[in-house]
């Protein structure tokens, strides 16, 4: 009788652990795909594009994020290669000159504000030390969003409590920045990082 | 961010002067403030006092009566108070706190539980609470600053120098390979609005700049010093009775002004 | 139908009138939580706090009611750990009113801020310079052991005891339970004390603002003083009214005079110290800070009588009614001196939170007034409502008063000294 | 609150809250987990009943908790500090071999007109034990109890080969509203159930022959005066309910004439539970 | 089922102690707290490039410069232009906030086109003799104006209508005067171009002769509390005792409240202090002779030109005052309110326009102001959507030239007044402004100075093609000092002497009738300010809320009005439901108005006013 309980008991535990380490990541994100098939890979090898190439820095220091679409459209007026992404970007977007709706894994929520310049011209980062390998990335990941948060998956990155699967990227949480902060010895604030 | 970190001495405390004598209580710096920090209109049907103003303009008068009466426009604004200062301590989970490289009081609305405890340490009255999710306009929000983030209902908030000005300042320092900002490069919405000029900004360490001067000026004066918060904010006025607000409330003239 | 849960050997009204006695106060708790969630649904735009009024009627509800529950602590460290074995009649009574209270007051504030989403923010990020935050955890805290101080009263329920389990465990529970009053004291005592430090530290709040001994101003201590006062008065008056409205009699007229003694003697101490702190107020702390103390009360309808009302009807009158033994025997005087201390601390509570905000602090500020807003005023009754329901349903099923069915043979025995004298 | 959270500094303010707060947690839950700990070593020792009997014990008014040496006028006052188990008490042990034997007084049959025999020695909670030859012992209600109960509506009597402890439930018994347990007077493992219609209700094999905690001889009849004083007041907290006065002599089923008596309270009352 | 029941708890008791071990529970508190930082309810700022674009604000005649701060294009706040000749870098809150008013919830978005163009045309076709068409121009002085005057000389009986010229149209140079006596000019509150006052302010003395302590008064140098109403009788009677210093006073001091050793000290100061300038609130002839008396033409006061206009524009009908129409007599009436200007009350419009249908057609963005009487209320852009030059201000002593120019693209649907006009008369007036940019351009007099680099380089050195640009990038021409003007102001000159009492001395009967005097507390534009104007009137009670009156607590008890409270305002011309607020700082016998739309249509230039309990 007891060692029934006993088993009841761990049945229960086994059943919450599965359900919370393996349901509840994917139950969490609604995942989309992004607009264009997009290839960093073939753009970096074939035009020989480095990342400020089509992710700029204004005059004023502000960062550009994604490019818009002239920026393709300077080379892709026309299809280049046979492949049907390519097509379909054409026509989808290019000839109707409609801008594609990007989804930005690296998005920070509307609090925060984050200087690019700041840390690659004073703080001398590297792209790839947040934004993890994705210059080299053949396709892009689909977009996965946390349903309550709204924030993308790549925020939280592979912290201990995410589930299988996490972005394949370093977390961007606030712990993310202050343990770097920290380790560099910058006085911080509230008010450095969010407006 | 407490304790530790506000007996270390701020590399710069910005602070400001603000000249009583030119202000005409046109209330250019109210709007230019609630547009550089995406404060919202009142709210539909709102009642006064509900509404959030970062800087306020006050018309003070000497409690006479026609013709005697005279009147002064007194803005007030988050005084950013040095010492000991009564919001930083009271905020139960580190919502408000003094930035060491500005002096600025911090208010942070992604932190804030909405327990209003700071607005009741404030003597200034100038901490706002948003009663309502902000709303504007349809199409308004087409203009809303995206340097600042708009808060959402049932948190705190106040002035904080216009900081998202500050931070396109230092990107700006940033871009042309510079670690910190020039005076001039950053100035407050407020300042930069007044037509009068009645407003100048400035760091306190730095003894050359308006606030620095003022603070030695026999007519300037702080409000409520006497309560040592060692406000930043200095006003200045020749005039004797215009100094006397910064002293605490006379009891009430039997009369009370519907206005001002 | 719910005779088996009521305990043996004690009169209970019928279900139905019961019933009856209940539905207004459902009612009501019905109408408060309608007017709460439309202040979490709709935001606080819903209440007549402003700007100004940061604070309004939830806190000084809050701050009531807490300083009433202390009855709760304050008993169980004189029943518990000076052993005061009388008061046995009137802890399980106490402990209910304490939860309820405590309980309440947690509900209110829930409400009362602005994002309660983020409640657990002042747990993970705490700032432990802020009272509020010791506030906070005080009441989690002391929340918590009075509900566990609440489970022997629930498991001695008739029924109940039947289980096994739930028997030994109240058994057990039980002979632990000073440990617990232990803890209760002193956190209700902190709480107590940070709820008083609350508006002490305000210096921005010349009105509010003390000094005091080291982080605490002397509001801490007086805080906790009242509420120690109060706290015995207030569970004297709920046994009396307990027993006017069940028409039973449920304490000894002994004990009922004894938390008289022990309410009146604090409140003496209490009206002593406060009077003192308000000399030093007066003449050295509000000065110092600029503002001499007379212009508080120049504002209407704050006039200085406030603080006569506070301190002399509703303090030192009380303490003296109280100890003195001739006017503690008679029940009207014991109870309405009771019923004053209650009320005293109720309108120090009410200076303390709605007098400070309303008093102007810049000069060219106006003097406000402020008006609760029906969701507000429902709000709080629910808060009333939730308290008078669970301490009825606690009456009916659970020994709050050990000494009922005594007292009920006590009542029958004159006529049975007869009987038996007839018999030999 | 946690070292690592964002904001936390190892300040002096910080150590002392935090510590303090911990230690509250602890405390508390120590507290819990002792409680539960001890209370499952109960029920694995079996001591609900004896835990049960002690918070009754606890429960009574301090009138039925009188010690049986206050019944025979050796005390003018005194509470029973072992919840009616002789067997643990010095003081009887020491008053047993002071007192010169009493001379057995005649055998009185007629305590207000109710039998108690004196070949049986009785418990303060109304049954009777009676040594059989077999070294068993058969246990009944005496007199009272009987007139009490009357007809009983229902008997619950436990298995036989079922253990009984002193002052542990011995059977259940049901009478209009009343719901009581009648005490074992004596430790032992149940032989033989009998019932109201049979001389006895239990035959119990006992653990030993110790029936110090039992009532017997002199101490019969100033108990049962005392019952009867209890009973007087059991009945008079009934609003409105005649006292024996008019009455005199019990009838065989005092119920019966008490028609609007919380039975419940009486029988509770007599049979010692809370 | 006990032992069910049993297994039930247990598995659920693991079940909870197992959840905690797992990411759920705490991944679910921390998304709801930060779900409550980003929820639906609060608005995400669009982010993009963020550029800086100049104009001129052209929500009033001062017309001052504006560096608009744009994100991808949408302008997000606005600025002045330090170092600017005229605005000196300054900007009202009105101004501050322009950038708001296309959304504003007030905005007129749609309007019979066709059916105005239609009714207008058969209106002119078939009007009987005597009947006029006239066009109401709210802001004279602009390109646009010249197409209006121009139209009007092209139909028959067309009439050019416009509110009369302050100082009989006449400009201030306020950097000469060394003493200024305001009449109740609100000086330093909208009066001119602020940041051009506000520089000169310090190189003069104020003395502000005004009933109640305004702004301006609060800050006067000195502030003269006379009896509201008797600014004109203060100024005839200084100008009467510099013209004769044995003038009998003893009717002004009464007038006044002022005693007659006051008044000659007054008048001595504007001598010995002088050069000294008068300023009004209400355009009093009273004080033009004063100025006269002074000495102030010529010095203080001078004739300002118009910047060049191409010759074939001069054949232009004349400026008339709307008083000067016979009543009952414009059969057509456009009124162009597309930008604030000048107020005439409506009542005093409507006395003349014909009885039978009249055809009036307004072009405004609001649908505040005259359109609400119109018929025909047709939609036009708004600052900052629309392209058109600012006159230049009255304290601009020298002509100038600057565009209002678009920052944004107007909806669809918005008409574009000179154009519907112009086609209305059957005349031509494409590209005007450009036109006079080039007639400008070939004066080859004046510096032009543009924003972005604050440079002000001569005329001459500039290609008409650079002018044209700069100018739609807010640079401002200015006429050179001494350069002769191209074209003179209408009506300027004034009285040399002046006789006979002032206006409202003559009539007692109207005075006990109407016994308060009004007096405009801020700009007329209040009501069609952005939203967040709110912060002045609601958020804060810096100033009244619009259709808000401000009287003494007597006043207030003497009409049976209590407290903050209701009413109704009644003037000669009408009256409209208002609010009250006793405030003891205003004398009695005044009323101090918020001006709204309603308040507007029946209080004009010193209009006298009773309030009655609603």
């Amino acid at each position: 009788m007891r060692i029934r309980g006993y088993l009841v008991f761990l049945a229960g535990t086994l059943a919450a652990l599965g359900a919370g380490w393996i349901g509840f990541p994917y139950a969490i994100y609604t995942s989309r795909p992004q607009p264009v098939d997009f290839s960093h890979k073939v753009h970096a090898e074939k035009a020989g594009a480095k990342c400020d190439d089509c992710h700029a820095f204004r005059d004023d220091g502000t960062f550009a994020g994604i490019p818009s679409l002239d920026k393709c459209a300077g080379c892709h007026t026309a299809p280049m290669g046979a492949t049907v992404a390519e097509k379909n970007f054409i026509d989808n977007y290019v000839t109707p000159n409609r801008e594609p709706a990007w989804d930005s894994y690296a998005r920070q929520p509307e609090n925060v504000f984050f200087s690019h310049i700041t840390h690659v011209k004073l703080g001398q980062l590297k792209c790839e030390q947040c934004h993890g390998d994705q210059g080299a990335s053949d396709k892009l990941r689909p977009y996965q969003e946390d349903r309550i948060s709204g924030y993308s998956r790549d925020i939280w990155g592979r912290t201990p409590f995410e589930g299988a699967g996490a972005g394949a990227v370093p977390g961007m949480k606030m712990d993310d920045c202050v343990d770097c902060h920290h380790k560099h010895g910058l006085s911080h604030s509230c008010l450095d990082c969010h407006k | 961010m407490t304790s530790n970190r506000e007996h270390q001495k701020a590399a710069s405390r910005y602070g400001m002067t603000i000249d009583l004598d030119r202000c005409t209580g046109c209330g250019a710096c109210m709007v230019a403030c609630a547009v550089e920090n995406n404060v919202p209109p009142a709210h539909e049907g709102a009642p006064a006092r509900k509404g959030v103003t970062w800087i306020r303009v006050f018309k003070v008068d000497n409690g006479e009566d026609y013709p005697a009466n005279r009147s002064v426009f007194v803005p007030v604004l988050c005084q950013q108070c040095g010492e000991d200062t009564p919001c930083v301590h009271v905020c139960p989970q580190q919502a408000v706190e003094v930035d060491p490289a500005t002096g600025i009081v911090g208010q942070m609305p992604e932190r804030c539980l909405g327990c209003r405890y700071c607005m009741a340490a404030c003597p200034y009255h100038a901490r706002y609470f948003n009663w309502w999710d902000p709303q504007w306009p349809a199409g308004m929000e087409k203009t809303l600053n995206p340097n600042v983030a708009p808060r959402m209902r049932g948190v705190v908030e106040k002035c904080n120098f216009c900081h998202g000005r500050w931070h396109a300042a230092k990107e700006r320092a940033a871009a042309a390979g510079k670690s910190g900002i020039e005076a001039g490069d950053y100035v407050p919405a407020c300042v930069e609005s007044c037509p009068a000029g009645a407003i100048r900004f400035g760091d306190l360490n730095d003894s050359s700049s308006q606030p620095a001067l003022a603070a030695k000026d026999p007519h300037s004066f702080r409000l409520l010093e006497k309560l040592g918060t060692e406000p930043k904010i200095y006003y200045h006025s020749q005039r004797d009775w215009v100094r006397q607000v910064a002293a605490a409330p006379k009891p009430p003239s039997a009369k009370e002004s519907a206005r001002g | 139908m719910d005779k088996e849960f009521i305990a043996r050997g004690v009169k209970r009204c019928s279900g139905g009138k019961f019933l009856l006695w209940i539905l207004p106060w459902g009612a009501m708790l019905i109408f408060g939580l309608y007017c709460a969630g439309l202040c979490l649904v709709k935001g606080l735009n819903q209440t007549n706090m402003d700007n100004r009024f940061a604070f309004g009627l939830w806190i000084f509800l809050d701050l009531t009611v807490i300083a009433l529950g202390a009855g709760a602590f304050f008993t169980g460290f004189l029943l518990y750990i000076l052993k005061m074995k009388e008061l046995r009649a009137v802890i399980n009574s106490a402990v209910v009113i304490g939860l309820v209270c405590y309980s309440g007051a947690m509900c209110a504030l829930a409400v009362d801020v602005g994002q309660p989403l983020r409640f657990w923010f002042t747990f993970w990020y705490p700032n432990v310079h802020s009272m509020l935050t010791e506030v906070t955890f005080c009441i989690t805290c002391y929340l918590t052991v009075l509900a566990i101080e609440y489970l022997p009263i629930v498991l001695r329920n008739r029924k109940l005891r039947d289980v096994p389990a739930f028997l030994v465990f109240e058994h057990e529970l039980h002979k632990l339970i000073y440990v617990l009053a232990g803890v209760g004291t002193f956190l209700s005592f902190f709480h107590q004390g940070s709820l008083g430090g609350l508006y002490g530290v305000l210096r921005g709040r010349p009105f509010a603002f003390r000094e005091g001994l080291g982080i605490w101003p002397s509001t801490f201590f007086l805080f906790i003083l009242s509420a120690a006062a109060a706290g015995p008065s207030f569970v004297l008056l709920t046994s009396w009214l307990v027993e006017k409205i069940s028409n039973k009699r449920l304490v000894r007229p002994a004990v009922m005079q004894m938390l008289g003694r022990i309410s009146g003697l604090l409140l003496a101490v209490y009206v002593l110290l406060k009077t003192i702190d308000t000399l030093v107020w007066i003449n050295r702390t509000s000065p110092g800070s600029g503002f001499p103390a007379a212009q508080y009360y120049a504002w209407n309808p704050f006039g200085a009588w406030i603080l006569f009302a506070e301190i002399a009807v509703f303090g030192l009158l009380p303490a003296l009614i109280l100890l003195t033994p001739k006017l503690r025997a008679r029940t009207g005087w014991l109870v309405s001196a009771a019923a004053m201390a209650s009320c005293g601390v109720a309108l120090n509570r009410f200076v303390q939170t709605v007098q400070t905000l309303a008093v102007p602090t810049l000069s060219f500020d106006k003097f406000m007034t402020y008006t609760p807003s029906w969701q507000e005023t429902g709000t709080f009754l629910a808060v009333l409502a939730y308290g008078v329901i669970v301490y009825s349903f606690s009456f009916r099923y659970f020994q709050l008063f050990p000494d009922e069915r005594e007292l009920k043979r006590e009542l029958a025995r004159p006529e049975e000294e007869t009987a038996l004298a007839g018999r030999y | 609150m946690l070292p690592w959270n964002y904001g936390f500094h190892w300040t002096t303010g910080t150590i002392v809250f935090m510590g303090a707060f911990y230690t509250v947690v602890a405390i508390v839950a120590s507290t819990l987990i002792d409680a539960a700990l001890r209370s499952r070593r109960d029920l694995r020792s079996r001591l609900v009943e004896r835990i049960r009997w002690t918070e009754d014990f606890r429960d009574l008014p301090a009138s039925s908790r009188q010690c049986r040496h206050v019944l025979t006028g050796e005390f003018t006052y005194r509470e029973c500090p072992h919840a009616f188990d002789c067997r643990l008490c010095e003081t009887h042990a020491k008053l047993v071999a002071n007192s010169a034997p009493v001379p057995a007084c005649e055998p009185d049959n007629d305590i207000f007109g109710m039998a108690f025999p004196l070949n049986r020695i009785y418990h303060r909670g109304h049954t009777w034990v009676h040594a059989e030859p077999d070294g068993t012992v058969t246990v009944g209600l005496d007199d009272l109890g009987r007139r009490l109960l009357g007809e009983p509506d229902r008997v619950d009597l436990p298995q036989p080969g079922a253990r009984v402890a002193v002052n542990g439930t011995g059977w259940r018994a049901r009478k209009r509203n009343a719901e009581v347990r009648i005490l074992s007077p004596v430790d032992g493992e149940i032989v033989e159930t009998g019932g109201p219609d049979a001389p006895w209700y239990l035959r119990i094999r006992p653990d030993n022959i110790d029936f110090r905690n039992l009532l017997g001889g002199h101490e019969i009849k100033p108990w049962i005066m005392r019952e009867m004083e209890r009973l007087q007041l059991a009945l008079s907290g009934e609003a409105g309910v005649p006292t024996l006065a008019d009455g005199g002599v019990p009838v065989p089923d005092i119920a019966a004439v008490y028609p609007q008596a919380d039975w419940d309270a009486v029988c509770g009352e007599m049979f010692l539970e809370g | 089922m006990q032992r069910t029941r049993r297994d039930i708890l247990l598995f659920m008791g693991g079940g909870a102690a197992g959840a905690v071990l797992t990411p759920a529970p705490w991944r679910l508190v921390t998304d709801a707290a930060l779900w409550s930082e980003n929820w639906p309810g609060v608005p995400r700022p669009a982010r993009g490039e963020i550029t800086a674009r100049y104009t001129n604000c052209a929500l009033c005649p001062a017309g001052c410069a504006v560096r608009a701060r744009c994100v991808s294009g949408q302008p997000v706040s606005l600025a002045g232009v330090p170092s600017h000749p005229l605005s000196q870098g300054a900007l009202c809150a009105f101004g501050l906030t322009g950038h708001h008013l296309p959304y504003h919830p007030q905005r007129l978005t749609h309007g019979p086109v066709e059916e105005a163009a239609a009714a207008v045309s058969a209106a002119m076709a078939k009007r009987g003799p005597g009947e006029s068409v006239a066009v109401l121009d709210l802001r004279p002085g602009r390109s646009a104006s010249w197409t209006y005057r121009r139209s009007m000389a092209a139909v028959n009986n067309g009439l050019y209508l416009a509110p009369p010229r302050p100082l009989g149209g006449a400009a201030v140079d306020l950097a000469k005067a060394r003493i200024v006596l305001s009449l109740g000019a609100a000086l330093l509150d909208g009066w001119g171009t602020p940041g051009n006052v506000h520089a000169a302010r310090a190189n003069f003395h104020l003395i502000q002769a005004e009933p109640w302590q305004s702004p301006t008064a609060a800050l006067a140098d000195q502030w003269l509390p006379i009896r509201p109403g008797s600014e004109p009788a203060l100024a005839l009677a200084l100008a009467n005792v510099l013209n004769d210093p044995k003038t009998a006073l003893s009717e002004a001091a009464e007038a006044t409240g002022l005693t007659d050793k006051q008044i000659v000290e007054l008048a001595h100061e504007l001598v010995r202090n002088g050069p000294a300038l008068v300023l009004s609130a209400d355009d009093l002839p009273e004080a033009l002779a004063l100025n006269q008396a002074l000495g102030a033409w010529g010095r203080t006061l001078v004739a300002r030109a118009e910047a060049p206009v191409p010759e074939p524009w001069k054949k232009a009908a004349p400026e008339r005052a709307v008083a000067s129409v016979p009543d009952a007599s414009i059969r057509v009436l456009f009124i162009d309110e597309s930008v604030p200007g000048d107020h005439i009350p409506w009542s005093a419009i409507e006395r003349k326009l014909v009885r039978d249908n009249p055809v009036v057609v307004t072009f405004a963005w609001s649908r505040q102001g005259y359109g609400r009487h119109a018929q025909f209320a047709l939609p036009t852009a708004v600052y900052p959507e629309l392209t058109a030059d600012i006159p230049p201000a009255i304290d601009s002593p020298s002509a100038a030239f600057r565009l209002s120019a678009s920052l944004m693209a107007p909806p669809a649907g918005m008409v574009d007044a000179s154009a519907f006009i112009a086609k209305a008369a059957g005349i031509d007036a494409a590209n005007a402004l450009q036109q006079r940019a080039d007639a400008i351009h070939k004066s080859g007099q004046g510096t032009l100075f543009t924003c972005a680099d604050a440079k002000s380089t001569p005329l001459k050195d500039v290609k008409p093609a650079d002018f044209w640009k700069a100018l739609n990038e807010g640079a401002c021409w200015q006429s050179g000092a001494g350069d002769s003007p191209a074209h003179s102001v209408g009506r300027a000159g004034a009285p040399t002497a002046f006789v006979g009492p002032p206006a409202f001395l003559s009539s007692p009967q109207q005075s006990t009738a109407f016994p308060l005097v009004v007096a405009f507390s801020g700009p007329h534009a209040m009501s069609l300010a952005s939203p967040l104007m709110s912060k002045l009137y609601q958020d804060s009670d810096l100033r009244l809320a619009p259709n808000t009156a401000a009287l003494h607590p007597d006043t207030a008890r003497a009409a049976g009005i209590a407290g903050d409270s209701r009413a109704l305002l009644e003037t000669p011309f009408g009256r409209c439901p208002i609010a009250v607020v006793p405030d003891s700082s205003v004398p009695p016998g005044m009323l101090e108005v918020a001006p709204g739309p309603e308040v507007l249509d029946i209080c004009g230039a010193d209009t006298r006013a009773k309030v009655v309990a609603a």
